[in-house]
């Protein structure tokens, strides 16, 4: 089982890897989009550091989902996403592979990043590790999420409109949370509590959301 | 050799069409038998609350709106569970035909909310909990719309909205949830009602014109599953004998 | 051991077929014909459980065919090549199979490359072969297949006549070797079975 | 048991007549069109899906 999901997860990284325009894009947009936030708030460094969270976790929410349509789109046009729900296992490891693998190239490097990008808004020490830790923890969760919306809308026209119409209702709890502790943190309050909630979110999308979008896939492999 | 479960003979559309059809009249009616009394009840007999004046009287359209709202997308859940386990065709039908009125009753329960908050908060919007929930509630039913919307074949409309359906009642409580503690942390705009004891007169009016929204929503979505039906068994032997039928 | 009794397909609103129903035992190749649109690859398809029929049964070794059991003894060929253009035919195969809870040794792989005509190329990315070659890629995985069912969708198609004479001769040794085959083919090609069945739709 | 004094009262609502008579107005109105759109879409369908029907059993004859 474990091996399983290893095989996937190395042989999608192996795909991130040797086509790393998607994952720099999603990067490169992320950094863009909160550095856009000073130009148009203006640099009263308060009022920065106050928004900060929400603009870091808002644009990690959208830049994780910016990859999220070619999740499984790839492997539906070329006939392997056939041959997966074919093997001898339950898809769901497989798309639990899938999903581990996304995060790892578009959560992961989000969380390095984003103390780099909080220091544009006079974050503290501890908040800029609040932002790492929360977007470490709560990304995993986004991508589970995110993988059941990619499923559902497999192979439709404007898909990708449609993912972010299902799938951003879902995300809510997730940025509350995640925000929540760096907040918590800025103003000293401990993000501990919001931490441990957005980690009860990630393990339980990590466990649920792979079997909703395997049978999402079945059904659009119909 | 049909050995299937019994339920797919009352579920067949060729029998529950005419059935729905002959219905349609009866939901009206008590709808609006209902409606007539909870509108006297609620809008002549009872009396003004002492804290809000007459302003309160819009929950005799606020409190039913966001229950149906809330309550048609369970029942659209549960068709979309009995959909997925028995593979029946009317489910997916009966879960499409809803979708329309319950985003209506989303869409009320947040007009009247901010008509009702403007008066008493002070503002159209408050960040509340329950309007929040509300509001999210509305984009679940536009994704499940524009979801079975961008599916031509319907099977696979059926069965995927189903399971988004299923996603999104996992995710409601959660949702309300976190909304609910944010809401709590971020105190300020949060104005909390004060409770005051209802008086029976408004609590009767409330509960006939739930019971009004009700009866409409289900006469609505028996109109609208019959559409469905026409469009979608429009090969079958008895749409083709109904239409030809209509001709005359 | 492969028996589909009493199948009926319904695609959008029409009704592809229905009241079809065969056996097919060890050894034997089942030929699957019909115009465009009278429902090969929907069979195909429900034959590989991932289109549920509107009515009837399929039955593998006598259990119904909606098992992880029944899985690992099939081997489907889509029309679809199933290869990554980002990766070498080499890895390729690999993936494919460790995917496929299939042994292949590196060894076997290479030698099942060499096979179809891919020698020299294991190392190149996918996306530089030509289309004949990257479906050659995708049959080589019939090479070191022991799984007993094979279902084919239209197996032929753009082979040249010397990869087709090769496809014939490794479905050949599969039957020979006891194995059952179902196929959709427009080309009749000569393939030694067991038994020969025909099945025509539409 | 009527609790307005007049149906001037009852329209003012206590100063809050803009607000509640929005309220039940927009829903009035909703609740107006929705049948309605639902009764055209209906004939709509049952039209087109008669005009698909003659011309099914047109090429039938033929």
């Amino acid at each position: 089982m474990l091996t399983l999901i290893a095989a996937v997860i190395k042989r999608d990284l192996k795909l991130a890897m040797r086509r790393q325009a998607d994952m720099v894009s999603a990067i490169f947009f992320f950094i863009i989009v909160v550095s856009l936030f000073p130009l148009g708030i203006g640099p009263e460094a308060d009022l920065l550091r106050k928004l900060a969270p929400g603009v870091l976790w808002v644009a990690a929410l959208l830049a994780t989902m910016l990859s999220l349509p070619r999740l499984f789109a790839d492997d539906h046009r070329d006939g392997t996403l056939e041959q997966l729900a074919l093997a001898p296992h339950p898809l769901g490891l497989v798309v639990t592979g899938k999903v581990i693998a996304h995060w790892l190239v578009s959560g992961l490097p989000l969380a390095l990043i984003a103390p780099v990008l909080g220091l544009q808004f006079d974050l503290s020490t501890e908040a800029l590790l609040a932002v790492t830790l929360s977007i470490l923890i709560g990304t995993p969760a986004l991508s589970g999420i995110g993988a059941i919306g990619a499923a559902l809308t497999l192979g439709l026209r404007g898909g990708g409109v449609l993912i972010s119409l299902l799938v951003l209702p879902l995300y809510i709890p997730v940025l509350i949370f995640g925000a929540g502790a760096v907040d918590a943190t800025v103003t000293g309050l401990g993000g501990e509590g919001h931490l441990s909630l957005l980690a009860a979110l990630t393990f339980a999308s990590i466990g649920f959301a792979p079997w909703a979008a395997a049978a999402a896939l079945k059904i659009a492999l119909e | 050799m049909t050995d299937r479960f019994n339920l797919y003979r009352f579920s067949s559309p060729a029998t529950f069409y005419p059935l729905a059809g002959a219905m349609i009249p009866y939901f009206v009616a008590v709808s609006a038998l209902f409606g007539i009394a909870g509108l006297w009840l609620g809008m002549l007999v009872a009396p003004t609350d002492f804290q809000q004046g007459e302003g309160y009287r819009i929950i005799f359209i606020h409190v039913p709106a966001s229950w149906m709202s809330m309550f048609i997308y369970l029942v659209m859940a549960f068709w979309a569970a009995i959909g997925l386990a028995f593979n029946t065709r009317l489910s997916g039908m009966m879960a499409q035909a809803l979708a329309p009125t319950g985003a209506l009753m989303a869409f009320l329960s947040l007009w009247t909310g901010a008509l009702w908050g403007k008066p008493m908060w002070g503002a159209w919007w408050v960040w509340d909990a329950r309007l929040t929930s509300e509001l999210i509630l509305l984009f679940l039913y536009i994704g499940y719309m524009a979801l079975t919307a961008a599916i031509d074949d319907v099977r696979r409309a059926d069965k995927a909205g189903g399971l988004l359906l299923l996603v999104g009642v996992v995710n409601i409580p959660i949702i309300y949830f976190s909304v609910k503690w944010w809401n709590t942390l971020h105190q300020g705009s949060s104005v909390n009602l004060a409770k005051s004891s209802m008086a029976t007169t408004m609590l009767w009016g409330m509960l006939l014109m739930a019971m009004c929204f009700w009866m409409y929503s289900i006469a609505m979505a028996l109109m609208r599953v019959r559409t469905i039906m026409l469009e979608r068994e429009r090969h079958t032997d008895w749409v083709k004998k109904l239409i030809a039928g209509d001709e005359k | 051991m492969l028996e589909a009794d009493n199948l009926e397909c319904v695609r959008g609103e029409r009704r592809l077929f229905a009241g079809i129903g065969f056996t097919l035992a060890a050894g034997e190749l089942l030929y699957l014909q019909g115009k465009n649109g009278s429902g090969k690859t929907s069979l195909l398809r429900m034959l590989i459980g991932l289109l549920p029929p509107e009515s009837g049964t399929i039955r593998w070794r006598g259990a119904a065919i909606k098992s992880d059991d029944y899985r690992a003894d099939l081997c489907y060929l889509g029309h679809l090549n199933a290869i990554k253009e980002e990766l070498t035919p080499l890895e390729n195969l690999l993936a494919g199979a460790r995917l496929a809870d299939a042994r292949l040794s590196e060894v076997e792989a290479l030698a099942a490359l060499e096979q179809v005509g891919l020698a020299g190329r294991e190392d190149l990315a996918c996306k530089y072969l030509s289309q004949g070659q990257k479906r050659r890629v995708a049959l080589a995985r019939l090479v070191n297949e022991k799984r007993p069912l094979w279902i084919l969708d239209e197996p032929f198609v753009a082979l040249d006549s010397a990869a087709v004479d090769w496809l014939a001769g490794i479905i050949s040794a599969h039957l020979q070797r006891g194995g059952l085959a179902v196929m959709t083919t427009h080309q009749r090609v000569d393939i030694a079975a067991g038994a020969l069945r025909e099945l025509r739709l539409g | 048991m009527i609790h307005w004094a007049s149906f001037s009262d009852f329209l003012a609502m206590g100063g809050y007549g803009l607000y509640v008579w929005g309220s039940f107005g927009v829903t009035a109105f909703v609740m107006a069109i929705e049948p309605i759109t639902i009764r055209r879409n209906r004939s709509a369908t049952i039209i087109r899906l008669q005009r698909q029907l003659r011309a099914e059993t047109r090429n039938a004859a033929q």
